[in-house]
């Protein structure tokens, strides 16, 4: 019985998650501040707790996450890109393309049937088709991002966005609504600007099924029927998708033998 | 005569009243928020009951700005590089060189000394660089946009931020804050790093004095020093520059109006 | 960004000999220029230095001249000038480095870089060689010699190409007798070309010892620096005794087991111009994870000379044309993905790196479809990073570092080799 | 290769057109009852990304090439007894999620749309493609071709750049004889010279009616919109030559009575566009904000030689054509310099501008803006740079420099 944990420190949110036996005993997810060392401690914390359990029964502690080089009091550190790819074979095994979209990029990582990573491609840096994106015009329309998945899906007359960059998009967002168009109509303009652009990196790596949909913005509903849409697949969406990283980590941390010095 | 321009930008509506093409009458500001036309109008309002004129009296009406074709009560429309630029000259007569930079935009223009473009160069696909970039750096230190510049002025270390795009920079400023890196030189830096955007433009267009900013930014003094820090050139600025393409507009106006003898043309009603 | 504590491992003597050779060169530039000592312009692919220099020019390589500045961090003032005159942020940074510092005067660290008296382009591999060479004849209006040489599109080149190269070959001897008063002595470009072919065949040895295992070569990042010989001062004495001294240590290195990094762990084959503003930061990322460049075909830009394209005394014009044609960049992609399929092969290598440059579409238009096929048809681990050879500004160390490492990572795991590293940031 | 998601045509949702039939004999377009009508039905032709034209030549089995812009002796492959087809990309119909992976980032659209036309298999009407080597990106796109259309024939096209020596003619020649074989081998009819004369003579009627049409766009502006001017140019590498020289002579009739409207605009020039094209939109806008186009480089394949000599070697006329065309644009090392070329060329349109409409990412394109802005600038003749792509979110910055830039001109 060991437990470990792994802390994935993104752009926008830090994750923890731990894991014993093989299942997941505990979890957490703040949003991240100034203090980013901080974060990786509490996001530890909340999840120890969460789960009732102590610090010192965790054996290794791995980091990832843009931020990983911030969980100080870890023993490893694993990219997200690995991490995402164990997690989501973790999750479903069928996994052969990761999709994960967080608040600051995209990502397409192809695995074996292993989980280990093929191949992978990601964007460059620019808010456009992320999850920032998506925060950033929900607020325009009046939302919260948490809520826009579901709104989009009665739409029947996508507006067309034309916009990549987000402050461009943004402004018209708000024209739409100034016109007085549906809201909707306005987020399934997004959602298939999106998908279309990480469609773009999915080819890069090739499109095979299972695929498995990770990261915050997963949770958005409208984003995954639009992909769906347009790979004419089902896509895999776990309950736990925006800690896939996290438990990416905490599973690297079970293969190594214990007590490796950081 | 009495001209008014209205510049409908992303970010503000301005107005500006004109007597006969030379004297500034009212100017007035709203934030754009939705529906830019009913922003432009409640700015005519202001600007007519500030210096006791019917709407009527108002002779001719020039647009500018993005959403120009949007107003529809408009006789002329004009593009706002054109209006800023001669806005700038009516304020500052020596201004050579324009630099524009709003919400949403950033332009760099050489200008005749009768305020006609010669040669401009504008951002187009990226916002990275405009003042949206400011507005999110000051929401994310929590700084009131009015007390940005006289803490930045205060730099004795500007710390530049690489990224500008104005949704992304908030992670670098955030490391920074992290790394403990005083108030006053991460503020600065954001200035300094939208005034390097800038000096690209201008490099293109080509500088010669004087140089002129308006738009929105020239409410912050630490931006006009950022900019003459970084082209090494001295930078004039107008409290009234904010207005610097209404101003043009509504001198374009006047132009037009003579032109016509006085009688205006029918208002334009079409939208688009 | 971390260190791994390890200095990258130079050939010593031959570096310190490579950097009086570049000393040198520069200083043989200082006060050139006129008819006394006339200056020409060449490029690179498929130059035809041993011609031009039998004329008594002295010979710049403007992309030379730029990928210094780059590595010297130079390159970004001048590339901000170009920027102002109107050059987009998309034209090929050589060429902006260069023009740039042609409106600036010429300054460089080492040495000013004079005027041209003549420009001989040498259109081997590149459209953009075309422009760059209209930009500069219209600023000295000095004479263009347009040395077209067809795409290689068959792996052995056709007689009617040889022949095209050839016609032009004489044409600008002609040229050349008129403009220097100088007669062509044909012994004299045999001599020349003989004594280019020794060092040709050096630098192949060198090469070609990347195939050991270790490999005693970095063949990329280490290889880079000995491409000056190879490519500026052939058919000189110097540049075949040159590679004589590499090779003597590349043997000294094999007999002590002194390798570049210390313990190989991956070997590579790279594809692009490296990212000269950032050399020593993207080899870091290389060395961090114990990988090797074992073959690449950047430092091949010059010609192919090991695939045989080496100039031959024998048949002076004729080798001359074949070597034109066979530059790197002027082979079809089909002729590019075979040779770095071979590379694979032949070197032992487990994976290939391509650097894609945001500027120059000769080279990396059409990189993402060698990665695919070397990913999707023949299952080669493959890694694609994008920046510039010239402009600072398109580096990012923090997602590249982050590419590296997921890349490094996997196969890494694939290899089921050691336990991850603690990867330090 | 990997796995390919099908395309796509409209991603805002909405229904996509269905595809548009036409007649073996083109009446359609022979007959159309007025310049609009035509104008009109060509849009459709030209928006419609299954390639209408190609599809009604191929119906009973004859053979279709797709020439990439802007060297390719379309007569050779019309003397063949193929049908040549301009390639210029996608236009704004279809997206692109495969030939990004495949190029690169910074690459123009056409040179992405024609290779996503190929990877989403929306170019198999065509039996062979040639893409000359006019900068290194059609250069490299035939290699990256003949892995993503595994199907068709490729080739490249080596174009000298050379033109003083005395080798180049007989080296093109030796290039025109390996097109002549691929496309042999690609079931096109054995070559033989006096067809190749015929062709000749063809699109040496095409190019004359072509010059008319541009001598009326200059001479009187307001006759025919730069947009109609355009479409019909553009039907030409679309549907067979005898077909187009139909329709010109038709334009040209109406033409003669058509009325000419001027209105208040200022002359351009229009420069950079010779592969690569503008979407129609911001073609239309160039007029719509207030100009004339009175000389442009849209579809330059037409102009790129005056006339082809139909007696003597047809293949040695048609290499000598290339050798001594005097056309400055691009992607043809210039014989004098480009300030010159310009300036002479402003002179001749008797333009009061220049607008420089250059593909985004097209190197050679932007190359000449600079010497051609620094000769501007010497005799201070205003001009204005846009960059334009397809699928382009930036037409309203356009439509606002291009109104600045009329603006300047106009007011004073
Ligand atoms: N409940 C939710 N519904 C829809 N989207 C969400 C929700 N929660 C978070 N997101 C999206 O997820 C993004 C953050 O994703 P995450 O994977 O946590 O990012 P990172 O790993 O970069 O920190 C946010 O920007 C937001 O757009
Ligand atoms: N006091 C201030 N200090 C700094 N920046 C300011 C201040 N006031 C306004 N701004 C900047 O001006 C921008 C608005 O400029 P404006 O020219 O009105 O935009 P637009 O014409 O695009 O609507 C804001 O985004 C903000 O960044
Ligand atoms: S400002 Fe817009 S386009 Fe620019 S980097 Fe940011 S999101 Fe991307
Ligand atoms: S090959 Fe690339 S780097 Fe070299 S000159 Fe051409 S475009 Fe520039
Ligand atoms: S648009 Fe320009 S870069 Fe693109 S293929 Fe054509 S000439 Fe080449």
């Amino acid at each position: 019985m060991t437990l470990v944990a792994g802390v994935d420190i993104g752009s926008t949110t830090a994750k923890c998650a731990l894991i014993e036996d093989g299942r997941i005993v505990g979890k957490s997810l703040a949003p991240v501040g100034v203090e980013l060392v901080k974060d990786a401690e509490r996001a530890l914390e909340q999840a120890l707790a969460e789960a009732g359990r102590d610090r010192g029964e965790v054996r290794v502690v791995t980091g990832t996450g843009y931020g990983r080089f911030k969980v100080t009091f870890g023993q490893f550190t694993v990219t997200e890109i690995g991490c995402h790819a164990k997690g989501a074979h973790f999750l479903f095994p069928g996994t052969r393309l990761v999709l994960d979209i967080g608040g600051q990029d995209t990502k397409a990582i192809k695995v074996d049937p292993n989980g280990e990573v093929v191949d992978f491609a990601m964007n460059d840096k620019c808010a456009a088709g992320t999850g920032r994106f998506l925060d950033v015009c929900a607020g325009a329309l009046g939302y919260d991002v948490s809520q826009i998945g579901a709104l989009s899906l009665g739409a029947r007359h996508p507006v067309k966005v034309t916009n990549t960059c987000t402050v461009f998009a943004e402004s018209e967002v708000t024209s739409y609504v100034a016109r007085g168009k549906d809201p909707k109509d306005i987020l399934a303009g997004l959602y298939g600007g999106i998908v279309s652009r990480s469609l773009s990196l999915m080819q890069r790596v090739g499109v095979e099924p299972e695929v498995t949909f990770t990261g915050g913005v997963s949770k958005n509903e409208g984003m995954v029927r639009t992909l769906e849409r347009r790979l004419a697949l089902r896509v895999n969406v776990s309950p736990l998708s925006q800690y896939v990283g996290a438990v990416g980590a905490a599973l690297y941390g079970l293969e190594r033998p214990t007590g490796v010095p950081a | 005569m009495i001209t008014c321009g209205l510049d409908l930008g992303a970010g503000t509506i301005k107005g500006a009243l004109l007597e006969d093409g030379r004297q500034l009458l009212a100017t007035a500001i709203a934030p754009t928020r939705g529906n830019p036309v009913d922003g432009a109008h409640r700015v005519l309002e202001r600007m007519v009951e500030e210096v006791n004129v019917l709407p009527d009296e108002v002779d001719y009406l020039c647009t500018t700005g993005g959403a120009r074709y949007a107003f529809p009560d408009r006789h002329l429309q004009v593009s706002d590089i054109t209006a800023s630029a001669r806005g700038a000259v009516f304020l500052l007569p020596g201004t050579r060189h324009v630099v524009d930079i709003g919400s949403q935009s950033s332009r760099a223009m050489s200008v005749s000394e009768t305020g006609r473009v010669v040669r401009f160069k504008m951002n187009e696909k990226c916002a990275a660089g405009a003042g949206r970039f400011v507005d999110r750096c000051a929401k994310y230190l929590q700084v009131p946009l009015e007390e940005m510049a006289p803490k930045a002025l205060a730099a004795a270390h500007p710390k530049m931020i690489s990224s500008v795009c104005a949704v992304l920079a908030e992670t670098e400023i955030i490391n920074n804050v992290a790394d403990e890196i005083p108030l006053a030189d991460i503020l600065m830096g954001v200035f300094l790093s939208l005034a390097q955007r800038a000096y690209i433009l201008m490099r293109n267009v080509g500088i010669q004095p004087e140089v002129t900013l308006v738009g929105g930014l020239v409410r912050s003094e630490a931006m006009v020093r950022a900019l003459e820090q970084t082209a090494k050139t001295p930078v004039l600025a107008d409290p009234r520059s904010h207005h610097a393409a209404a101003i043009g507009a509504a001198l374009l106006g006047h132009a037009r109006l003579e032109k016509l003898g006085g009688r205006p043309a029918p208002l334009l009603t079409t939208s688009g | 960004m971390g260190d791994t504590g390890t200095e990258p491992r130079f050939l010593t003597t031959a570096r310190d000999r490579q950097r009086e050779m570049v000393e040198e060169y520069y200083a043989g530039l200082e006060g050139a220029g006129g008819p006394k000592k006339p200056v020409a312009y060449m490029l690179v692919g498929g130059n035809l230095t041993e011609i031009v220099r039998s004329f008594g020019y002295e010979v710049v390589f403007p992309e030379i001249v730029a990928l210094n500045c780059a590595i010297k961090h130079v390159s970004l003032p001048n590339i901000l000038h170009a920027e102002s005159q109107g050059y987009g942020l998309d034209v090929c940074g050589y060429v902006k480095n260069d023009l740039g510092l042609q409106e600036m005067g010429g300054q460089t660290p080492f040495g000013r870089i004079p005027p041209p008296d003549l420009l001989v382009c040498s259109f081997s591999g590149c459209y953009v060689y075309v422009k760059w060479w209209e930009a500069l004849a219209e600023k000295y209006g000095c004479p263009l010699f347009m040395l077209d040489v067809p795409y290689l599109r068959d792996a052995t080149p056709q007689s009617e190409d040889i022949q095209y190269i050839v016609t032009q070959l004489h044409e600008l001897i002609a040229l050349l007798e008129k403009a220097t008063g100088r007669a062509f002595d044909p012994a004299e470009l045999r001599a020349t070309l003989a004594r280019s072919r020794r060092a040709e065949e050096g630098w192949v040895n060198y090469l070609a010892s990347g195939r050991r295992r270790p490999s005693p070569i970095e063949a990329y990042f280490e290889a880079v620096f000995y491409m000056f010989p190879i490519n500026v001062l052939r058919g000189t004495e110097v540049a075949a005794d040159f590679y004589a001294t590499v090779n003597a240590e590349v043997d000294e290195r094999v007999r002590s087991g002194t390798y570049p990094v210390p313990e190989e762990k991956f070997r590579l084959v790279v594809e692009g111009v490296p990212p000269y503003p950032s050399y020593r930061t993207f080899w870091d990322f290389f060395r961090k994870w114990g990988a090797v460049s074992v073959a690449a075909t950047y430092p091949k830009v010059g010609g192919l000379f090991d695939r045989g394209f080496l100039h031959d005394p024998a048949r002076p014009f004729d080798s001359i044309a074949e070597y034109s044609l066979g530059a790197y960049v002027n082979q079809s992609w089909p002729l590019r993905r075979t040779l770095i399929e071979e590379y694979v092969r032949d070197f032992g290598a487990d994976a290939v790196l391509i650097h894609g440059i945001k500027s120059c579409r000769s080279f990396t238009a059409g990189q993402g479809d060698l990665r695919d096929r070397l990913i999707h048809d023949l299952g080669i681990p493959t890694l694609y990073i994008e920046s510039d050879h010239e402009d600072p500004r398109y580096f990012a160390p923090a997602q590249i570092k982050n590419r590296m490492d997921a890349f490094f990572e996997s196969l890494d795991r694939r290899k089921g080799t050691t336990p991850l590293p603690m990867v330090g940031g | 290769m990997a796995t390919r998601v099908p395309p796509e045509e409209d991603p805002g949702g909405s229904e996509t057109a269905p595809s548009l039939e036409l007649g073996e004999t083109f009446e359609e377009l022979t007959g159309a009852p007025s310049i609009e009508a035509l104008a009109q039905l060509a849009r459709e032709v030209i928006c419609d990304p299954s390639y209408p034209t190609v599809r009604a030549w191929t119906r009973r089995g004859r053979g279709a090439v797709g020439c990439f812009p802007v060297y390719t002796p379309q007569e050779l492959v019309h003397a063949m007894g193929l049908l040549p087809v301009s390639l210029h990309g996608g236009g704004e119909s279809i997206e692109i999620s495969h030939a990004d992976a495949a190029l690169g980032s910074f690459l123009c659209s056409i040179s992405k749309s024609t290779l996503e036309l190929g990877l989403t298999g929306r170019l198999a009407p065509f039996r062979a493609f040639v893409f000359p080597y006019i900068c290194d990106v059609s250069r490299n796109l035939e290699g990256i071709f003949s892995r993503a259309v595994p199907g068709a024939a490729t080739h490249m096209l080596h174009l000298p750049q050379n033109f003083r020596s005395a080798g180049t003619v007989p080296f093109l020649v030796a290039e025109y004889r390996r097109l002549i074989a691929k496309l042999e081998s690609a079931g096109g009819e054995r070559y033989r010279p006096e067809r190749l004369a015929d062709s000749i003579e063809l699109f040496n009627r095409q190019r004359t009616e072509i010059a008319r049409l541009a001598a009326v766009k200059n001479a009187e502006p307001g006759k025919l919109t730069l947009t109609e001017s355009y479409l019909i140019r553009r039907l030409g590498g679309l549907v067979p030559r005898e077909v187009h020289l139909r329709i010109l002579e038709r334009v040209h009739a109406e033409l003669a009575v058509r009325p000419n409207r001027p209105k208040d605009a200022i002359r351009v020039l229009l420069v950079g566009p010779f592969c690569e094209q503008p979407t129609l939109d911001l073609i239309e806008l160039v007029e719509q904000v207030g100009c004339y186009a009175v000389d442009d480089e849209l579809l330059q394949i037409y102009r790129w030689y005056d006339r082809v000599d139909p007696n003597g070697d047809p293949l040695e006329n048609l290499a000598s054509a290339y050798a001594r065309s005097t056309i400055d644009i691009g992607v043809r090392a210039t014989p004098t310099t480009k300030g010159e070329a310009i300036l002479r060329r402003v002179e001749a349109s008797g333009a009061q501008g220049v607008i420089f409409l250059t593909a985004k990412f097209c190197e050679p394109a932007l190359e000449d803006v600079v010497l051609y802005r620094r000769a501007l600038d010497r005799q201070k003749i205003p001009y204005l740079h846009l960059e334009f792509e397809e699928r382009s979110a930036a037409y309203e910055q356009s439509r606002l420099q291009l109104e600045t830039f009329v603006e300047s001109i106009l007011f004073d």
